[in-house]
């Protein structure tokens, strides 16, 4: 199986099951190459755009998209945020930060048995909502947000 | 040479939680040094998750990942044993990868 | 003149100790204070319950293990003008090369340097007798940035780790050892600067803060636990690891005082006073800071 | 008389032993943490060595534990209040907008902080102040609904002006900077903050 990873580092196409498992998914994505990062979505400056990028314009909330974050965040520099999907054959989920620069933060796709929940640690330059994308594998979009204050900091720790 | 991931994995159930730690500046590009230059932008931009030898997780990150950037995946159909491999690709083309074991 | 004179006497009457009365006719002199308006103490409840809701995430995975991991391979190197480990030429207190449960016994007194020192301090003097690098060079940048961690820091936070869920036991009866401390509890106390701040200022008393931050108060167990705890930590602004010497450092910064000087009597003797007074206590191991 | 006298003197009614040895180690132990705070600072920035030396008042301050004597206390309270420099125009009471800013912020005096900026007041370090920031610190006292409450006449702004001006002239040794008396913070600038907390306009005081 080392095999498999060194193709995908050397960008040689995916294997078939994989291509299959991925094809589907928010990036797109059929090889691990920098260059295939998904600069329109990465780049955009307002969340719209981001989603609009990923094809989920017409996205819905959804309560069986969990998305956890602190109302307060202790320091916007490491906000920790979770998202969990429930929603039957999830197969991708982003996170976004409305306020910030580049809103798109991050974007996985889940394939052989990844249980569609991600932790990541985010940058918050301001209170923001933060927005997560559930896609599943008949190409419907889910959201979910919540707003995360940040607090002006003191001094010490 | 980038710095080592840390990377816990273990069994819970019947499912593998995988935990990794990357060193990473994440610089955002946006940010001004001490001197008032900016800081070019230098950061994570692919990370891929393989566990018994399948990608399971295949993820493109941004400049709001916070420095030395932390993910937590869950896994099923992994066992105690199996080799998880971790990946990242910067915008500089700085890579690394490592691996562990899921322990039971 | 006149104040010299009521310096000269009050300094002298104060140094006797209490007077009966004093602090009774103290509170007396004072102007009636500020209106009570009662602050929305169940708000400041919630955000501190929300901090500490996330706090357990954010300890799971503290990016400090990363410069554990880094301290521990510099531990074990050879290095130096002199090529020599700190794994087989360092003593920190319990042995040549022993880290496991070292920290938690510093600050200490090492004959070998005729001083008390800080686990940081103690580790720089090994890397300058033992491996022959430069005070100078180590000094230089002592802490760091959000582009640079000294080596000095990944050390310390290496032997630290190797303390992880110990108690502290600052050696407070070796009388070199308690005599720091004292002079430690008198730095602490001491108010100078445009702002007439001491450490004490802030962390003198329970149950306040800075804007959200709760302040610690050094004088109880607790309280110096609580600024003991976390430390070397992983700054989550910055996200920059920095160590117990760095944080002595910026409290005087806060103070608006000039600055210690890295790795000196000052810091170690604070750092006695600070752990010494938690003695006893579980140190949880480097920890994740604001 | 010499200052030992003095002392014992003042503590006739204790044991002699008792009374004068723990006292001379306390002397001895001070001096001591003087010459290392003396030997183990260096300048930085703009915090020059000149900052370690006490004046008159932190001397007594640091002598006493903050608790002076009442009637050294009130002879230096008289003092400072005595160099509290009012506006010669007699006007106390600015803008409350600009001095929400100045209240807000905690710049200034540190080895890290340009010394030609503004100094903040650094008010909401330790006050509640108005009610929409809740960030605010609990060292000192809640000034919220503090105009409201004591009115906003000229004594209470005379008060107020004077305490930001040299809180130690109230209370001698107490926690809160000078801030006129060591020029952090200018006429205007304390006008402001004034304004803050007594402009029936002010937030604090809605």
């Amino acid at each position: 199986m080392d095999t498999m990873r060194r193709q995908l580092l050397k960008g040689a196409g995916a294997t078939g099951a994989l291509a299959a498992a991925l094809a589907a998914g928010l990036l797109k994505p059929t090889q691990v190459l920098a260059s295939e990062w998904n600069r329109t979505a990465f780049e955009a400056k307002e969340s719209p755009a981001v989603l609009k990028a990923l094809g989920a314009s017409g996205s819905s909330d959804s309560k069986d998209l969990q998305l956890k974050a602190p109302e307060i965040a202790e320091n916007g520099a490491v906000v920790p945020v979770e998202v969990i999907s429930n929603i039957p054959n999830t197969i991708s989920i982003a996170v976004l930060v409305d306020k910030n620069p580049f809103p798109l933060s991050a974007a996985f796709d889940f394939a052989n048995g990844a249980v569609p929940e991600i932790s990541v640690r985010l940058k918050l330059g301001q209170t923001s909502v933060v927005k997560a994308v559930a896609k599943t594998a008949d190409g419907k979009f889910y959201t979910a947000q919540k707003e995360v204050k940040v607090t002006v900091g003191g001094c010490g720790g | 040479m980038a710095d080592p991931m840390k990377i816990r994995a273990q069994m819970k159930g019947d499912v593998a939680e995988v935990r990794v730690l990357m060193a990473h500046a994440m610089e955002t590009g946006q940010r001004k040094d001490n001197a008032g230059n900016l800081v070019p932008a230098h950061f994570i931009q692919q990370v891929t998750v393989e566990v018994g030898g399948k990608l399971v997780i295949q993820g493109q990150t941004g400049t709001s990942v916070s420095r030395n950037p932390v993910f937590a995946f869950k896994v099923k159909g992994a066992k105690a044993g199996d080799k998880v491999v971790v990946n990242w690709v910067d915008n500089k083309g700085d890579k690394r990868t490592d691996e562990a074991a899921i322990a039971a | 003149m006149r104040i010299a004179l009521i310096l000269a006497v009050a300094t002298a009457t104060a140094a006797a100790l209490p007077i009966p009365g004093w602090a009774q006719a103290k509170a007396a002199a004072r102007k009636p204070p500020p209106p009570a308006a009662a602050p929305k103490a169940e708000e400041k409840d919630a955000a501190t319950l929300e901090f500490e809701k996330f706090r357990a995430e954010m300890e799971d995975s503290n990016p400090a293990e990363l410069f554990e991991a880094k301290g521990e391979e510099l531990w074990k190197a050879r290095r130096g003008p002199r090529n020599v480990s700190l794994a087989e030429s360092c003593d920190l207190g319990l042995g040549v090369g022993v880290v496991k449960g070292a920290y938690v016994q510093t600050p200490r007194h090492y004959p070998d340097a005729g001083a008390v020192m800080d686990a940081e301090r103690r580790i720089v003097w090994c890397m300058v007798e033992k491996q022959g690098f430069n005070f100078d060079d180590i000094a230089k940048r002592p802490f760091a940035s959000d582009t640079h961690t000294p080596d000095i820091t990944s050390l310390v936070t290496y032997v630290a780790a190797q303390s992880k869920n110990m108690k502290l036991a600052v050696p407070l009866d070796d009388p070199k050892v308690r005599e720091a401390y004292e002079i430690g509890k008198e730095i602490a106390a001491y108010r100078a600067g445009p702002y007439d701040f001491s450490c004490n200022t802030c962390h003198g008393a329970d149950g306040k803060r800075i804007r959200m931050q709760a302040l610690p108060n050094i004088s109880t167990p607790q309280g110096a636990l609580r600024g003991v705890q976390g430390w070397p930590g992983y700054r989550m602004t910055g996200g920059v690891m920095l160590t117990h010497q760095w944080r002595m450092g910026d409290c005087f910064r806060q103070q608006r005082f000039p600055q210690p000087k890295y790795a000196s009597d000052a810091v170690a003797y604070l750092l006695t006073y600070l752990i010494g007074t938690a003695n006893g206590l579980e140190y949880k191991g480097p920890g994740i800071k604001r | 008389m010499h200052p030992k006298n003095l002392a014992l003197a003042a503590c006739a009614a204790l044991p002699f032993l008792a009374a004068t040895q723990p006292a001379q180690a306390d002397a001895d132990r001070r001096a001591v943490a003087m010459a290392v705070i003396k030997k183990d600072f260096e300048p930085r920035g703009q915090a020059g060595l000149d900052r370690l030396a006490e004046d008159g008042l932190q001397t007594l301050c640091n002598r006493t534990g903050n608790n002076p004597p009442a009637y050294v206390a009130q002879r230096l309270e008289a003092d400072q209040m005595a160099g509290i420099r009012y506006p010669s125009d007699g006007k106390l009471l600015g803008d409350w907008k600009q001095g929400e800013q100045i209240a807000q912020s905690g710049r200034g005096f540190t080895w890290t902080d340009n010394p030609g900026l503004p100094v903040g007041g650094n008010c909401y370090n330790c006050h509640q102040i108005a009610p929409k920031e809740q960030s605010f610190g609990t060292v000192g006292p809640s000034l919220y609904q503090f105009g409201k409450l004591r009115g906003n006449g000229p004594d209470i702004q005379k008060y107020v002006y004077g305490k930001i001006f040299n809180a130690k002239a109230f209370n001698l040794c107490s926690e809160m900077p000078r801030f006129g008396h060591v020029g952090a913070l200018n006429e205007q600038q304390i006008r402001h903050l004034v304004a803050l907390l007594l402009d029936p306009e002010s937030p604090v005081n809605k």
